[in-house]
């Protein structure tokens, strides 16, 4: 997705236990922040056409 | 741009982080409010057509984790 | 190259005289100087039809796919990797196949050809060195190496990896410097940059699937866009749409694509489609090292499931 | 019949003339050659090219349109209520198409415009545009538009014709849609030496078209004895169902209908369709009459050179652009199937 | 029964009485839903000692937050209400009531056949050393607080600080081992603990992790015993990773003045003393016996090693001295994660021996509700929306989000209740679904992860099938994270419950298929731990089948001369072979191969061939003990010369008293030969045991014989260490060599001779044998076929890899397979019986069930979409996918759902979207995907 131009941070990955409550709540802060600083997502986002598409 | 409040669509293991985000409930730790959660079975349920499928419809991200 | 057409004729004739094959697939001259076309001969009066030059640019894998007869084919190298591929996906026996191998000097890029006409071209020669394409009151000589497509120009296999018979003496392999430059290109850029890079070369894709249905990769009875239940892509000429289209399919290639360049050459629009694929076939070189179809009895890369090594030891 | 002469200089400045009470559509050049598409503001349509892989066919009938838009959302009012997408009436020209890919609209017109039925979405568009055509002083060698009851020089179908002529386009407005077109751009006139201009360029022209087809024979088959022949599987065997021949044909009208929905907000379009595709026939049971691929193949040719031959009485749904004949990525050429099928003898 | 004790047990096996004290809880079981409103109002703070007392719980609590059962508890000593008699702030704050101060102790009586005892061990208590100074400074922990300081869950949240008040990142922490183990002087505890060296290791490795790759780990060891499976090649990844590993047991520690550090002084390899400062030492204490485990044995009559464990037999693994009383665990000796699980499976196979003949006859019947077929039926949601009390209610706006229900499409009925899980509320919900006639239910709370078997309890008694359900988390992924903005959460509640919705509607009725087990089981190979998994299977009533391609039975054990512990081995194997021969339960095929085997778990069907003839055998489950052998050595001159033998020629020669052996003066045994090497890196864990053993017994038969043991490490674990000790006692010389420095072993004048570099002399040794036994590995058999007919997966050195390297080391991730013995990992007879009895213990589980009912949730093959790839039969872990062979799709993929987990990897993996995911299918993902934005 990268490679097609989507911001890295759109995407996140991890690996968290079931007993690592601590870090969920941090890595979710870290994800919330980052896609924060991007902004809205315009890429990859279906334009539903509502009227005619001229 | 506080104003902005992304929607993140979360895929959680059922058996790891969705248990986590239990226990974060359970800590009563606090975070961002920005996430909607599907519980998968596992990540190997996860196919790219969820990402794309997600992004397609708006989401401003998506965070996968097993 | 009329070498490798006299000897598919003689093994095609052979191969259907005595019944070691139903049908040969192959290819006949096509009614455009610079096309030839994917043909099945049925008889050894038909095998004289057939012909093989750096216009065939067609996978011939393409039409094998789930055969019950027996089948002689003509394949190229990388047409022989999918070979491998569609054997271990069950799309066809190696008991079926007669498999007439062609050591490979590359194709010729038709969009590079008809920029050099002057006019209607009539015929196009191959020596494996130098084309000569002749024409209604021209003919011009190139270096091969000049017009090839720009797959061959990449290419890690030119000899077949599975055969019966060759059609000729195997080829040296190229010595490649820079497979991946032009993925390395894309990669360099900014996000924002290859997100526009993509969008205009989609831009003119019509979703005619000519790259999916050239591929022999893409023998799904019903494609992920065709699928109802729900479905998620739609199918007008939306730019997401379409961007969605070209990405998964190359996700669903990933590990098995082999760079044939069918796809492309079918392309009606002359869109590079083998961007996505080819990035997909670097990150399994890099990341597992793994190439498409070398081996039968090796899975492609991504089909595998490994226990990873256990490395929480914990007491 | 008012006669046209243009400079080559002054064609830009009439285009953005005419552009300000006309939506124009037409060649443009790009990376990979030129493409027929809508121009946008200060674009000019450049008549020097030799093709357009897509034809005027997107102008009349777009590959995505959207016909209606809806709610279901049961707080807004009118909701569940199909309601109509506006359209905008602006006229719209055509410019620079080639005169037999105007008579593509005409065989349009057979299926979109009856007697008895008229699709408003095509109707509209049509009633709306104007065709201005560009002759082809040198048709490609795939054109056999003379062996389809059109040419290169076909004035039948259009509203302006315009030639080249060296260092002006020549031409006469044909229509009264035409005249007005021509006003709006300026077009100087030309002189009497116009006819016999067009009349010149267009023997030439004709003359160079060696590529043909006959049909004649296959007026006179059944259809089922066209059907049963068996030459179709060789014939369709290198086919890959790929839409291309399609999508890239100016006559081949089919469509699908679909709905989108986001959230609660749908609308419902036509998509082109093809019927390469085995979805295109494929039944609600699951049944499919056309499952295998040469058979798809089949129904393309039958269609265009024996069904419409037989209904519409009317020669073949073809012009001989040779767009397919071009583009098809694994050459198969409906001069070729075309000639099979009129030489075929049933053996009966 | 939690906070209980065993006060007494009277009777013998097959008809015991036990007494048991149960203490007060204080917190009704029923009631409590663990809310934790009552942690936050309890005033009164105790040591955690879960947190190794590095922090503070309350006095009422739960011992950490995945506790079984998830109930509080009051802790009665800190109590202020049960001491003081004031406060009782926690009843009044309990939601539900389920607070009870007068909670009395009990005593219960039980009446059971057998008893197995787990009562675990205890960390040595460093307190006692006054070298270590543990008590007076802050920096020096024990390995168990460094776990907690480590650990995510922990005080710090797994981030690790000084524990002086500076509570700074440490730069340079030591590992000290042995404290309290091998060490006679001054704990009396002289075995090996076995696991600290690991357990340090791993400490290491993530403190670098969590500190970033500079902290500095020093491990300072006598012996590393890495001889667990995949544990050496752990070691060596750490030493790659910059653990430094220090040869060199400490002797003083020494504070550095004015700072928090500690100063170490000892004496390294080459016998000089070095100092070096550190910034936290952590004791890698050992494992022991709790005092009150001692008094239970004396109470229970049961005999105890000198090290305080339960005295057991070699070939009697886990049997105390007491008949019908079975030991598992750290009770048997110190032992680590996977050990204990085979412990606990086979005290649970032997204890189950007795009991077979009254098997399932205390079972009660339960009544069931008809399910109500809803095929055809519009979809006709209830949504039940909970407050939870105020857990969900004082955040989230409970009545507008159940407003909010409403309006979503085929939602036809909607409610919120105060407390959904209570059971009048199930039973109204029964009611209402009845009523309004709904067919899928949505219910917003707490987690599924606890509630869903409850709310699917109630959709079966309405007669419902039970995966017409979905519930939504608006408790813990909600209510409880985002308490500082209600009405986010309430909007995130919404989106939930709208994508709850959406996914339910597209619920289907699912079935649970049912599958017979074949009551047979078959094991493939007749050596020690296939025959003590014949014998479980075989008294526990179930028709067993060994599999044997040589000749006999016993494997290995035929070539052994005696156990550490004195027992003859050839006399403890014919007894064996005698029993199982004389079970008529059991049936032997000797001389016979397995040529193929298909089906699946409880349906297994192997083609054998027996004595050169084709046979058939169904079995229901399978165990793998295919067992190893010895590797052949290709150096120190074996095979050239005679009297240079392996392992077991040597145990051949001792057993026959051999002239070779008996007129000796002088015998030199090698260990690591062909272990711990590039090409094999794993310890054979047996060796030094065996070797030390044989020396020993060298040394007893000739006690002027001179006896070396040249070495890399000494491994003997657990109670075996009292053995290197007695040898060196006796005389027998222990010469350390390096893997770069191996023994060079050349014939001088028709004499052998050795020459090994002594450490601690530095200077080469030269020694003359006249014989010399080399510990070799032990390498496993090939079973590549096997491996392939039942889909076993094998590591990189030929061991079978198990389901679970901790949880599950006695059987496959494919159902219905186990596995037992040195086809596992190399080990001692004791051990390999006992995963012998665990292995058939694990399959009797599955036995016994008779039948087996699989989830519903399982994938599906459509097989009109599917291509026939085979991506879903290579991906699958389970070997849940195959292709049909016959019928109209034959060549198409299908699932067996017996097999199949539900993880969907298949589902995600196949490209043509043939198959379907049953309760999270892709088109219920996608409409949740779709539901995300109103």
């Amino acid at each position: 997705m990268e490679f097609v131009g989507l911001e890295e941070d759109r995407l996140h990955f991890s690996w968290i236990s079931s007993a690592e409550a601590v870090k969920f709540a941090d890595v979710a802060k870290q994800v919330a922040e980052k896609v924060k600083v991007l902004g809205p997502n315009k890429k990859f986002v279906k334009r539903y056409p509502t009227k005619d598409t001229e | 741009m506080s104003e902005y409040e992304p929607k993140i669509v979360s895929f959680l293991c059922n058996w790891c982080s969705y248990g986590a985000a239990d226990l974060a409930g359970v800590s009563r730790f606090q975070y961002p409010d920005n996430f909607r959660v599907i519980r998968i079975p596992c990540t190997g349920r996860m196919s790219p057509k969820f990402f794309l499928s997600a992004l397609r419809e708006g989401a401003d991200a998506v965070w996968v984790s097993g | 190259m009329d070498a490798y057409t006299d000897k598919i004729k003689e093994i095609s004739k052979k191969i259907l005289s005595e019944g070691k094959v139903d049908v040969v697939i192959g290819f006949r001259k096509g009614t455009l100087g610079y096309m030839s076309e994917p043909y099945m001969a049925k008889s050894e009066k038909e095998a004289e039809n057939l012909v093989f030059d750096c216009n065939c640019r067609m996978n011939l894998v393409n039409y094998v796919t789930n055969r019950k007869d027996k089948v002689g084919i003509v394949v190229k190298g990388c047409d022989s990797r999918n070979l491998v591929t569609h054997i271990i996906e069950n799309k066809i026996k190696r008991e079926q196949l007669y498999i007439i191998g062609v050591p490979c000097t590359g194709l010729a890029d038709k969009k590079a050809l008809l920029d050099l006409a002057e006019g209607e071209i009539t015929s196009v020669e191959d020596d494996n060195e130098t084309i000569t394409i002749k024409g209604d009151g021209f003919e011009k000589k190139v270096a091969k190496s000049d017009v090839l497509q720009s797959n061959c120009k990449t290419c890690i296999k030119r000899n077949p990896v599975i055969f019966d018979e060759l059609a000729g003496p195997e080829v040296a392999e190229l010595e490649i410097s820079d497979r991946f430059a032009d993925v390395d290109e894309v990669e360099k850029m900014s996000a924002d940059e290859r997100w526009n890079f993509f969008g205009e070369l989609l831009s003119e894709c019509t979703r005619c699937y000519a790259c999916r249905n050239a591929c022999p990769l893409c023998y799904c009875p019903t494609c992920f866009v065709d699928e109802s239940r729900p479905q998620w892509v739609g199918k007008s000429d939306n730019e997401t749409d379409v961007l969605t289209y070209h990405f998964l399919r190359a996700f669903h290639d990933a590990g098995r694509c082999t760079d044939c360049g069918a796809c492309e050459a079918a392309c009606p629009m002359d869109i590079k489609m083998r961007y996505f694929t080819r990035k997909t076939i670097k990150d399994c070189v890099e990341k597992y090292g793994s190439e498409a179809g070398m081996e039968l009895d090796k899975r492609p890369a991504l089909d595998q499931y490994k226990i990873n090594d256990p490395n929480e030891f914990i007491k | 019949m008012k006669m046209i002469s243009i400079k080559k200089s002054d064609w830009a400045g009439a285009m953005e003339k005419v552009q300000k009470s006309y939506r124009l559509a037409g060649p443009v050049k790009e990376k990979k050659g030129h493409t027929f598409r809508e121009l946008k503001d200060g674009e000019t349509p450049d008549l020097e090219y030799s093709e357009t892989r897509m034809s005027v066919k997107e102008v009349v009938l777009p590959q995505s349109e959207v016909m209606f838009s809806y709610s279901l959302d049961e707080n807004k009012e009118g909701h569940h209520i199909l309601e109509e997408v506006p359209f905008d009436e602006t006229p719209r020209a055509a410019v620079g198409i080639r005169p037999y890919d105007a008579k593509a609209v005409e065989i349009l017109k057979k299926n979109f415009m009856t007697e008895d039925y008229k699709d408003p979405y095509f109707e509209r568009r049509y009633e709306n545009l104007t065709l201005v055509g560009m002759a082809e002083n040198n048709p490609s060698p795939v054109n056999f538009s003379t062996s389809c009851g059109t040419g290169p020089f076909d004035e039948s179908c259009l509203d302006i014709i315009l030639a080249d002529a060296g260092d002006s386009y020549i031409g006469k407005a044909l229509t009264e849609k035409g005249e007005k077109f021509a006003a709006a751009a300026g077009f100087a006139e030309g002189d009497s030496g116009v006819e016999a201009k067009l009349a010149e360029l267009k023997e030439q022209a004709e003359g160079k078209i060696k590529s043909k087809v006959s049909f004649d024979k296959i007026e006179k088959m059944t259809i089922l004895d066209l059907y049963e022949a068996p030459f179709w599987e060789e014939a369709a065997f290198a086919c890959i169902n790929c839409g291309t021949c399609t999508y890239a044909c100016p006559t081949c009208w089919c469509f699908d209908i679909q709905d989108e929905v986001k959230g609660k907000d749908g609308v419902r379009m036509r998509n082109w369709d093809t019927c390469m595709s085995e979805v295109y026939s494929v039944h609600t049971t699951g049944h499919d009459p056309r499952h295998e691929a040469w058979q798809r193949t089949r129904n393309r040719f039958m269609h265009k050179l024996k069904y419409y031959l037989d209904k519409y009485e009317d020669g073949i749904m073809c012009v001989g652009c040779g767009r397919c004949v071009s583009q098809c990525p694994v050459n198969i050429d409906i001069r070729k199937v075309c000639q099979q099928m009129n030489d075929y003898e049933p053996s009966k | 029964m939690t906070l209980s004790e065993v006060t007494s047990i009277s009777g013998e096996a097959g008809n015991f009485e036990v007494e048991v004290l149960k203490k007060p809880r204080y917190v009704d079981m029923n009631k409590c839903i663990a809310c934790g409103a009552c942690v936050e109002k309890c005033p009164k703070k105790v040591d955690n000692d879960y947190n190794a007392g590095l922090n503070k719980r309350k006095a009422i609590y739960v011992e950490y937050d995945q506790a079984v059962p998830l109930k509080f508890a009051i802790d009665a000593e800190n109590c202020i209400k049960l001491t003081k008699g004031k406060c009782g702030l926690c009843e009044k704050t309990c939601p539900t009531g389920a607070i009870n101060y007068d909670d009395k102790p009990e005593t219960v009586k039980l009446n059971v056949g057998s008893v197995v005892l787990a009562p675990g061990f205890k960390a040595f208590d460093p307190s006692v050393f006054d070298t270590y100074q543990y008590t007076k400074f802050p920096n020096v922990v024990t390995a168990l607080e460094f776990e907690r300081l480590l650990s995510a869950s922990g005080p710090t949240l797994g981030h690790l600080v000084k524990q002086s008040k500076d509570h700074e990142e440490p730069k340079k922490v030591a590992f000290f081992q042995c404290i309290g183990s091998r060490d006679i002087n001054r704990c009396d505890n002289g075995y090996c603990s076995s696991v600290c060296c690991m357990y340090a290791i791993k400490e290491a490795v993530i403190a670098k992790e969590h500190s970033g790759g500079d902290l500095d780990c020093a491990i300072f060891y006598m012996d590393m015993r890495t001889h667990g499976k995949d544990f050496e090649r752990y070691y060596e990844k750490a030493k790659d990773d910059g653990v430094r590993f220090v040869r060199s047991r400490v002797h003083t520690i020494n504070p550095v003045p004015e700072t928090n550090d500690l100063e170490v002084r000892y004496v390294d390899d080459q016998g000089k003393i070095q100092t070096e400062v550190f910034n936290m030492i952590v004791l890698s204490v050992g494992l022991e016996i709790d005092g009150s485990t001692i008094e239970l044995a004396k109470t229970l009559n049961i005999e105890l090693t000198p090290g305080n464990f339960a005295q057991t037999g070699t070939f009697t693994p886990v049997q105390t001295s007491r008949k019908g009383i079975v030991a598992s665990g750290a009770f048997l000796g110190p032992r680590d994660i996977p050990q204990s699980m085979v412990d606990a499976s086979a005290a649970a196979g032997v204890a189950g021996e007795g009991l077979a003949p009254v098997r399932g006859t205390m079972l009660k019947e339960v009544q069931t509700t008809p399910e109500r077929d809803v095929f055809g039926e519009a979809p006709r949601i209830g949504v039940f929306v909970c407050h939870c009390g105020i857990n969900i209610g004082g955040v989230v706006d409970v009545p507008s989000v159940a407003e909010y229900a409403k309006t979503l499409p085929f939602v036809e009925y909607t409610a919120d209740n105060m407390f959904s899980c209570s059971q009048d509320t199930q039973d109204k919900m029964t009611q209402i679904i009845k009523e309004q006639n709904l067919n899928r239910i949505v219910v917003a709370a707490c987690t599924p992860k606890t509630h869903e078997p409850l709310f699917q309890e109630t959709l079966m008694a309405a007669g419902l099938n039970k995966y017409m359900f979905e519930m939504v988390n608006i408790r813990n992924q909600d209510s409880w994270v985002h308490k500082e903005s209600p009405e986010k959460a309430t909007e995130k509640a919404m989106d939930l419950v709208r994508m709850g919705v959406a996914k339910v509607a597209l619920q289907n009725p699912l079935a649970e298929a049912q599958l017979q087990v074949g009551q047979t089981a078959m094991i493939v190979g007749g050596g020690l731990s296939g025959m003590a998994a014949a014998e479980t299977l075989a008294l526990q009533g179930y028709e067993t089948h060994i599999i044997e391609k040589s000749d006999r039975l016993g494997g290995n054990a035929l070539k052994l001369y005696k156990t550490p512990k004195g027992e003859v081995i050839g006399d403890k194997v014919a007894e064996l072979v005698e029993s199982i021969n004389s079970n008529d339960k059991i049936k032997v095929h000797l001389n016979t191969t397995i040529e193929n085997v298909d089906g699946f778990v409880g349906n297994f069907k192997a083609r054998l061939k027996e004595n050169g003839e084709e046979a058939f055998l169904d079995h229901g489950i399978a165990v793998m003990a295919t067992g190893g052998k010895a590797y052949t050595p290709d150096e120190y001159m074996y095979g050239n010369d005679p009297r240079v033998l392996t392992t077991l020629e040597m145990d051949e020669k001792m057993k026959s008293d051999d002239s070779l052996v008996k007129d000796a003066d002088c015998a030199v045994f090698i260990q690591c030969v062909g272990s711990r090497e590039p090409e094999r890196p794993y310890c054979s864990r047996v060796c030094c045991t065996h070797s030390v053993d044989n020396a020993l017994e060298l040394k007893r038969r000739k006690p002027d014989m001179n006896v070396f043991i040249l070495y890399r490490d000494i491994r003997t674990y657990g109670e075996k260490e009292y053995l290197y000790k007695e040898a060196r006692d006796a005389g027998v010389i222990f010469v350390r060599y390096d893997l770069e420095n191996k023994p060079k072993v050349s014939v001088d004048n028709g004499n052998l001779k050795i020459v090994v570099k002594d450490h601690v002399l530095n200077r080469d040794l030269e020694i003359e044998p006249d014989v010399i036994s080399l510990a070799t590995a032990i390498v496993p058999n090939t079973v590549n076929d096997l491996a392939q007919f039942y889909k076993l997966p094998m590591n990189d050195d030929g061991f079978f890899i198990e389901a679970h390297a901790k949880l599950g080391p006695s059987e496959f991730a494919t159902d219905g397979v186990f596995l037992a013995g040195i086809a596992h990992y190399p080990k001692p007879i004791e051990e390999a019986i006992a995963q012998g009895k665990a292995a058939a213990s694990r399959a009797i589980t599955l036995l016994a069930r008779k039948e087996i009912f699989t989830s519903g949730q399982v994938a599906k093959v459509d097989p009109v979409l599917c291509s026939s790839c085979g991506i879903c039969v290579n991906v699958c872990p389970y070997s849940a996918p195959s292709f049909k062979t016959e019928g109209p799709f034959a060549g198409k993929a299908e699932i067996n759902p017996v097999l199949c987990k539900g993880c969907g990897l298949c589902v995600a993996s196949c490209r043509s979207g043939a198959i379907h995911h049953n309760g999270f299918d892709n088109d219920q993902i996608f409409s949740q995907i779709f539901a995300v934005n109103a």
